[in-house]
């Protein structure tokens, strides 16, 4: 039982086992259903810091498991799957402390925490994925399993955005399955190799590379919103809030992300794709999607929904970062990977709470929250600040170094004005929420009684998540050159993936 | 030893005789009997697994007069697969028809089906596979005609006046191969066989007669009816095990004897059918009313990916990617075996628990019978080939061997039959899912919702998991050799 | 020692924030800026630490001017810091104001001792929107319109910064150039970088948020608004154009025509002015604009680069803390309304315009010597300019103290306790002088005051209709009022054609 | 000589196809059935001719055999198709 062999499926295990179990438990033993997740959380998390720690002294932890001639289940943990699965371990634990205080006295708990386990393990496993098969099988489990989640309430609309969030997904899934099969056709098994793979292949036709990568990038881009393919997001803001923390920081969004940064850097390889002039169409499709998603936010009274176009725009920086041919480009859209994630998932629960505990769901109720909720709304104006950019925020070193890599590669003259014109527009939807907050006073009549605890302003378990979150991400950006930080691991993963 | 292959059929017959005879304990001896089948296939398995194929003349007369029974891995695969079908369909049976009379009805013809069927896979002789045929025909029509109404018989009668025609055209043209070789011997027809019109036209016959008992696409109209309206447990095994063991007999010519009779133009027009059931099959299934009938057509479709298979192992050359491919078609074969009596079992606890199937009015599903509910996602995960299914590593070879071959044409219509699936199966959740109160009766015991689970689970993360096996015991070609 | 003190001076005004809820709130924030002017003091220029594990790798230290630009800047924010502990007691929402002042001012230190591009932009952006919440504290309609546009330009402002910078750091390879390094910088990033420090510091076309943003926040926060954060536009030019070692004169052209308009054009901009405080603020545009004016001659001309950028510092303490001093003092005349207090207010108006043996007369002196001394044909631009300034400034302080005069009526005694620290900061100006001998002859530019008086007694007494009729034609912030109009205009368009367009297709 | 196997299979294959016409054209159910047991005769003699091996030797056996298996199987199949004829016709009034 070598701990190089096995490591992966048990980081895969300590979250689908709870999570099976979960599933069998009536609703009445909270306190168990609780406790094992919360084991579950904590030992994934410890796993996860022994594979840092043996990634970081070069030990290469690889579990394969063939599925059929050909086709191979492989868990490689290289640099890359490492953040991405740290990063999603990590908010999983902050997002179950808030599910679990959320959906206090909910119906079907044990069914939402089951599949809410399901979904962690596809998105660790897509992270682990060493080759394009797993991959794909991960990203169709990670829609199956969301679809649950995102139903969870049962009302009519709850449904309806269900079935749109699915029907959007499985095209995309089935987009996705079907290049990968072509190009596993042409090319062989593809294991990411960093550097990518396709380029030493000769005699590949360049013609069909390119209608793959079309097919690879539409099927990811249904996940990671870009334009055409961003309906699905704000249908699925009918999601409890937990689902849609996780659906819009860690999960569903970052696949598709992670995924394009996987196409591009580990299966084409940056060089090669760029000679094809595939980048350019990707770099497009990010920028019109960072202007497009920052103006639909503004006119956007909900609140969950002007969260949800400002994902659409956020997570496009990371396409945008990997279309830009350079190392420091790709920096900066690696660890807005992080960065995003930490602050859009202090944006929801913040969100959450105040659905949950003032009943307020629009921008326009927000008048004074800052008083009556001040833990949760500094956290919000955390998050807020990063997502403009503003400095010590973790937001700003990715738009530093997106700034950066585009002058690197000479795209400044269209990279930099998308960025200054998407950070005004950042600024100009999540200013006036808070100026609402802090600055407006509170309306005579409330929409439903404040619940208050007696010292604290929610329930414990929805207070700290945000806070904490909030505080990793204001960490992330003011530590950003220290050991161990998001930035150096991501400089770790850009330097391999450039073959000098 | 080699008089293995005997015991998968002798048991199931005495168990229907014995159940005639005490028809009071007919459930226990019907479940006893799929038990001790289910373990003589068992031994077969192993024992073909380790010496390869088996051949035994019944009772040792020499090849040319005597029935021979051959147990090849494809056969006892797919022998493995009726027998724990049925073993699970008749264990939810005896719940289904719980303090019945049907019960004793039940039991004897549906014991005599299995034999039938199991009789039929091992047969190696031409004539044989048509009085198997012939009686599991019957079997299955009595089965079908067990079901509550006017429209259970009429569907029965259109399924056995069309069953029996089936037979006609496979009995002529296997008349038609006997004038022309003097032999019904598959394996000795095999080397004997020459492409030119007599033998074509005995095939076209004994094809279109196979045909319209596995109900490809233009010859599918009786299969919805008659699997709608039969008993849950009846309808199960009809779409999972007969109506797969003519599309066998079809594999057995097409690839086995009639091998090198064959021409591309043939088997691309049995690829056509076939997309033209996958396309048909899905819409219809997407707009059924009750979920039994969506199932039935959902068989349809599937039957369509099986024979999407035929021209794509024709243009393989053999070697590691025919036997890919020749795996895949298998492992589809199984996974939809197990999913779709899945889903006919589930469908069964949600008509006796809602008073009816109607896919509308099911909501509340998930709240009242969330094991129900968790197997019909779990089938229907396997129907459109989502990852933890067999269904999806084996639709992935399928478009791999497409996109080989260059065969652009069936690329676009799995895809397009997949998210159909994916529309029909989830409208069914969806329903599910939402409020009202379909399903107004609390939870049922286990022994009603297990069998199915079991299925569902076998379907999904046993074929999905270790499908290599598969490959291992099918088509070991494939295995080491990387090359391709 | 010095480095400690320096991180020191960053870190108090943080850490004051946690007491801030107490009782002892509004005292804490005064000894929150203490640090920052021992460092002033007491570390020597040119000390740095470097903090490799902070932002992208931090260098803090203090270099020639920096220290005196800290000097002024901590002094004003104490003394601000003081006025408001007395005069915001009974405010509701002293706490918030507390809030952001501390963090404007931990923003302004770490600008200004921040060496690197990622302290400094940090400490430009922590500034500029803190100093949002100043000015909207008084929650008016007028103080949120005001807060919006100052918002607007404020971020535009740090984005162009933060793309010059990025362009910048690209080009030098380091986080924190030296002037040498600063050589060939291309038109974009140049562009960008005056974009910035143009908006901040309010040079004429950018000035439209200065005239609003300053009258409407409270009185301590508009003498720090005025006389501390603008300056830190000075800053940036300072540190990041290659002055000396590379002559730029295309942009040297742009800002001196820019500076000397800005002086120009704040006596007609501001006289009209009705609120003293908008009065102020001109003047302030003013000012800016003869210092904008010189360092555009040391971009044309590198040798005298080092004299003029010495003497714009001194030109910045000495404004800084004048404009900060009328500030509190229409402060504290305007509460208390006390003829002692009116009296004392004419002593920084004079100052600033130019009184002899004042820091005014001593920084101008210091000014025209440093540029007069260039030989260059540009020379005769400030033959003309310093004195027009001058006596635009000392008319500008005329009508500010008629204005003021309507304000003090009441005959009630010197506030003596709520002006303590008004007092104390105008000793501080009375005695700077006193450091510096060769003091200039009190006639050469005594007459600038004398033409200032003569023409006030002449309008106060005659009132002549035309220049009655002009009082308060031009509203505060001139062209952005138009501006906004046309803004407004359009957003309403917009919506109607989006509104039309929905209606239609629901209709549809 | 030659001429009598012809006939036999010709009429096979004739009946077969009357057979299959009636089988597929005929509405009411025990047409069909009928047409169907004829079809079944038809390639019985189908069968028989086949076996025929010339006058001086005996005919083979198995075809034989397989007519009489063939036979059973179509007693059985008709006597299942006119019962359930039977049943359906009890439910007409449902």
């Amino acid at each position: 039982m070598r701990l190089e062999t096995w490591l992966p499926a048990l980081i895969l295990l300590s979250s689908l086992v709870p999570g099976l179990v979960i599933f069998l438990l009536r609703e009445e033993n909270h306190i168990l259903r609780t406790s094992l997740n919360l084991v579950g959380a904590v030992m994934k998390l410890g796993l996860v810091g022994i594979m840092i720690w043996g990634v970081f002294h070069e030990r290469v932890f690889e579990t394969r498991w063939t599925l059929a001639p050909g086709l191979d289940l492989v868990l490689h943990a290289d640099a890359l799957s490492v953040l991405f699965v740290t990063l999603s371990t990590v908010l999983w634990l902050v997002t179950t402390v808030y599910a679990i205080g959320y959906l206090e006295n909910g119906p079907h708990r044990s069914r939402f925490f089951g599949f809410f386990s399901l979904c962690v393990t596809a998105t660790v496993g897509l992270a682990l994925a060493g080759n394009l098969f797993t991959f794909v099988i991960f990203y169709e489990i990670l829609t199956l399993s969301t679809y649950p989640l995102v139903a969870h309430k049962g009302t009519t609309e709850a449904v309806r955005g269900a079935r749109i969030y699915l029907s959007y997904t499985l095209a995309g899934g089935m987009l996705l399955l079907v290049g990968a099969i072509w190009l596993h056709t042409m090319a062989g098994p593809l294991d990411f190799a960093q550097g990518g793979i396709l380029g030493d292949i000769d005699g590949l036709d360049t013609t069909l590379l390119s209608w793959i990568f079309l097919l690879l990038i539409t099927g990811l881009g249904v996940k990671a919103a870009l334009v055409p393919l961003h309906g699905w997001l704000p249908q699925a803001m009918v999601a409890p809030a937990p689902v849609s923390a996780l659906l819009h920081a860690v999960a569903v969004v970052k696949a598709g992300a992670f995924g394009i940064v996987r196409i591009v850097y580990d299966v084409y390889g940056v060089e090669f794709a760029d000679s094809l002039d595939l980048l350019a169409p990707l770099g497009a499709a990010a920028a019109v999607t960072i202007i497009y998603g920052s103006v639909k936010a503004l006119s956007q009274d909900h609140l969950k929904k002007r969260l949800a176009y400002s994902t659409v725009s956020q997570v496009s920086y990371i396409a945008l970062g990997t279309a830009i041919v350079g190392p420091i480009a790709t920096i900066g859209g690696m660890v807005h990977l992080v960065h995003q994630g930490l602050l859009k998932i202090t944006l929801f629960f913040a969100a959450g709470n105040y659905a949950e505990t003032l009943g307020i769901h629009k921008v326009s109720e927000m008048n004074g929250v800052g008083r009556l909720m001040p833990g949760t709304t500094l956290a919000f104006t955390i998050g807020a600040l990063g997502m403009i950019g503003i400095p010590p925020v973790a937001g700003f070193i990715s738009k530093w170094y997106l700034g950066l890599g585009a002058v690197e590669a000479g795209a400044a003259t269209w990279v930099m004005p998308v960025l200054v014109a998407s950070s005004l527009l950042n600024a100009a939807y999540f200013l006036p929420i808070l100026y609402r907050a802090w600055f407006r006073d509170l309306p005579r009549e409330w929409p439903t009684p404040p619940r208050h605890t007696r010292r604290l302003e929610t329930q414990a378990f929805l207070l700290w998540p945000p806070v904490a979150t909030a505080t990793l991400a204001l960490a992330a950006g003011l530590f950003a050159a220290a050991p161990y930080s998001p930035l150096e691991w991501v400089e770790l993963i850009a330097a391999r993936e450039y073959r000098q | 030893m080699n008089s293995l292959p005997v015991w998968p059929i002798i048991l199931p017959l005495s168990g229907a005789l014995l159940a005639i005879l005490w028809p009071r304990r007919s459930a226990r001896i019907g479940l006893f009997a799929s038990l001790s089948t289910l373990f003589a296939t068992g031994l077969l398995l192993w024992q073909v697994a380790s010496q390869g194929q088996l051949i035994h003349p019944l009772g040792g007369w020499d090849p040319g007069l005597a029935i021979v029974l051959r147990a090849d891995a494809l056969a006892t695969t797919l022998l493995l697969m009726s027998s724990l079908v049925a073993l699970a369909a008749g264990w939810y049976a005896t719940a289904y028809f719980e303090n019945t009379t049907k019960q004793s009805q039940f039991w004897p013809l549906w014991l005599l089906m299995i034999a039938a069927l199991h009789a039929m896979l091992l047969s190696a002789d031409l004539f044989n596979l048509y009085v198997t045929l012939e009686l599991l025909g019957l079997s299955a029509v009595s089965l079908a005609a067990l079901g509550a109404g006017r429209a259970a018989v009429e569907a029965a009668l259109r399924y056995l006046t069309v069953g029996l025609l089936g037979s006609m055209a496979f009995l002529a043209g296997l008349t038609l191969v006997y004038t022309r070789y003097g032999t019904l011997d598959m394996l000795s027809l095999a080397q004997v066989i020459e492409s030119e019109p007599a033998t074509w036209l005995a095939l076209a016959l004994m094809s279109t007669g196979l045909l319209v008992k596995s109900a490809l696409f233009p010859l599918h109209f009786w299969l919805p009816p008659a699997h709608a309206n039969a008993p849950a447990p009846v309808s199960a095994a009809l779409s999972a095990l007969v109506v797969k063991a003519a599309f066998y007999l079809m594999l057995r010519l097409w690839l086995d004897t009639f091998q090198s009779a064959l021409t591309p133009a043939a088997s691309s027009l049995l690829g056509l059918l076939g997309a033209g059931a996958v396309l048909w099959g899905s819409w219809n299934a997407l707009r059924a009313p009750r979920l039994k009938l969506l199932a039935a057509y959902s068989t349809v479709a599937q039957l369509g990916y099986l024979f999407i298979f035929f021209p794509l192992l024709m243009a393989l050359p053999p070697g590691p990617r025919y036997d890919a491919a020749f795996g895949a078609l298998v492992l589809m074969a199984l996974t939809h075996g197990f999913a779709k009596s899945a889903l006919f079992l589930t469908a069964g606890v949600i008509q006796q628990r809602a008073g009816h199937d109607r896919i509308e009015g099911l909501g509340g599903t998930a709240r009242a019978l969330p094991v129900t509910t968790f197997t019909l996602a779990l089938a229907g995960v396997a129907l459109i080939g989502l990852p933890p299914s067999g269904a999806f590593i084996a639709k992935w070879q399928l478009l791999s061997s497409a996109f080989a071959l260059g065969q652009w044409f069936w690329v676009p219509v799995v895809t397009i039959g997949s998210l159909l699936a994916a529309a029909y199966v989830f409208r069914v959740l969806g329903y599910a899912f939402g409020t009202g109160e379909g399903v107004a009766h609390a939870l049922s015991n286990g022994r009603e919702e297990l069998p199915a689970l079991l299925l569902a689970i076998i379907a999904t993360v046993v074929l999905g998991l270790g499908s290599i096996i598969v490959w291992h015991f099918i088509a070991p070609g494939a295995l080491p050799a990387e090359s391709f | 020692m010095s480095s400690a003190l320096l991180i020191l001076a960053l870190l108090t005004p943080l850490l004051t924030l946690v007491f801030v809820f107490t009782r002892i709130g509004g005292p804490l924030t005064v000894v929150a800026a203490l640090p920052a002017l021992a460092a002033a003091i007491a570390v020597p220029a040119g000390t740095s630490i470097d903090i490799p594990w902070l932002l992208l790798g931090t260098r803090l230290g203090l270099d020639a001017n920096a220290g005196i630009f800290l000097l002024f800047t901590s002094l004003l924010w104490m003394v601000a810091a003081a006025h408001a502990a007395s005069q915001l007691q009974v405010d509701v929402n002293a706490v918030r104001f507390r809030i952001f002042y501390l963090l404007a001012m931990s923003g302004n230190f770490i600008l200004v001792l921040g060496q690197d591009l990622i302290s400094f932009y940090l400490g430009f952006a922590l500034m500029g929107l803190a100093a949002y919440g100043l000015v909207v504290h008084d929650g008016t309609p007028l103080a949120r319109r005001a807060g919006r546009i100052y918002l607007v330009m404020t971020l535009v402002a740090e984005f162009a910064l933060l793309f010059a910078f990025v362009m910048m750091y690209w080009r030098t390879g380091t986080l924190s150039p030296n002037h040498a390094q600063l050589i060939g910088a291309g038109m974009l990033e140049l562009g960008l970088l005056m974009l910035a420090f143009g908006i901040k510091a309010g040079v004429i076309g950018l000035h439209l948020w200065l005239p609003l943003a300053h009258p409407a926040a409270p009185v301590p926060a508009s003498a720090v608004l005025s006389g501390a954060m603008i300056k830190t536009a000075l800053i940036g030019w300072m540190r990041y154009l290659p002055f000396g070692h590379e002559s730029l004169p295309e942009w040297g052209l742009l800002l001196l025509i820019a500076g000397a308009a800005g002086a120009l054009l704040a006596l007609p901009l501001g006289l009209p002015q009705t609120n003293p405080k908008v009065v102020l603020a001109y003047s302030s545009v003013g000012k800016m604009g003869s210092m904008v004016c010189a360092l555009g001659l040391a971009l044309i001309e590198p040798s005298a680069a080092p004299a003029i950028i010495a003497a714009v510092t001194l030109f910045a303490a000495h404004h800084g803390l004048t404009k900060g001093a009328l500030f509190l003092g229409f402060g504290v005349v305007k509460s208390s309304s006390s003829p002692w207090a009116f009296s004392l207010l004419v002593f920084p108006a004079l100052a600033l315009a130019g009184l002899p043996f004042t820091t005014g007369a001593l920084a101008k002196e210091f000014l025209s010597l440093s540029v007069l001394g260039v030989a260059e044909k540009w020379s005769w631009v400030f033959f003309w300019l310093l004195p027009i300034a001058a006596l635009s400034t000392a008319l500008l302080m005329a009508r500010f103290l008629y204005l003021m005069s309507g304000l003090a009526e009441r005959k009630s005694s010197f506030p003596l306790l709520p002006a303590l620290p008004w007092l104390g900061l105008l000793t501080v100006i009375l005695l700077t002088p006193l450091a510096y001998d060769g003091l200039p002859s009190p006639v050469k530019n005594s007459w600038p005051i004398a033409i200032a008086a003569a023409t006030a007694i002449l309008v106060t007494r005659a009132r002549p209709a035309l220049l009655t009729s002009l009082v308060g034609r031009i509203p505060p912030g001139d062209l952005i009022v138009p501006l906004s109009n046309l803004t407004a205009r359009l957003v309403a368009a917009y919506r109607l054609s989006r509104g039309r367009l929905r209606a239609a297709n629901e209709a549809g | 000589m030659f001429f009598t196997e012809t006939i036999y299979a010709l009429t096979g294959v004739a009946l077969f196809g009357l057979g299959l016409r009636g089988s597929l054209l005929r509405r009411s159910l025990l047409g069909r059935i009928l047409a169907i047991n004829i079809c079944g005769a038809g390639v019985f003699l189908m069968l028989v001719t086949v076996a025929y091996r010339g006058p001086e030797q005996l005919p083979d056996a198995l075809p034989h055999a397989r007519v009489l298996t063939g036979i059973v199987v179509a007693v059985s199949a008709t006597a299942l198709a006119l019962a359930l004829g039977r049943r359906f016709r009890e439910t007409e009034s449902e």
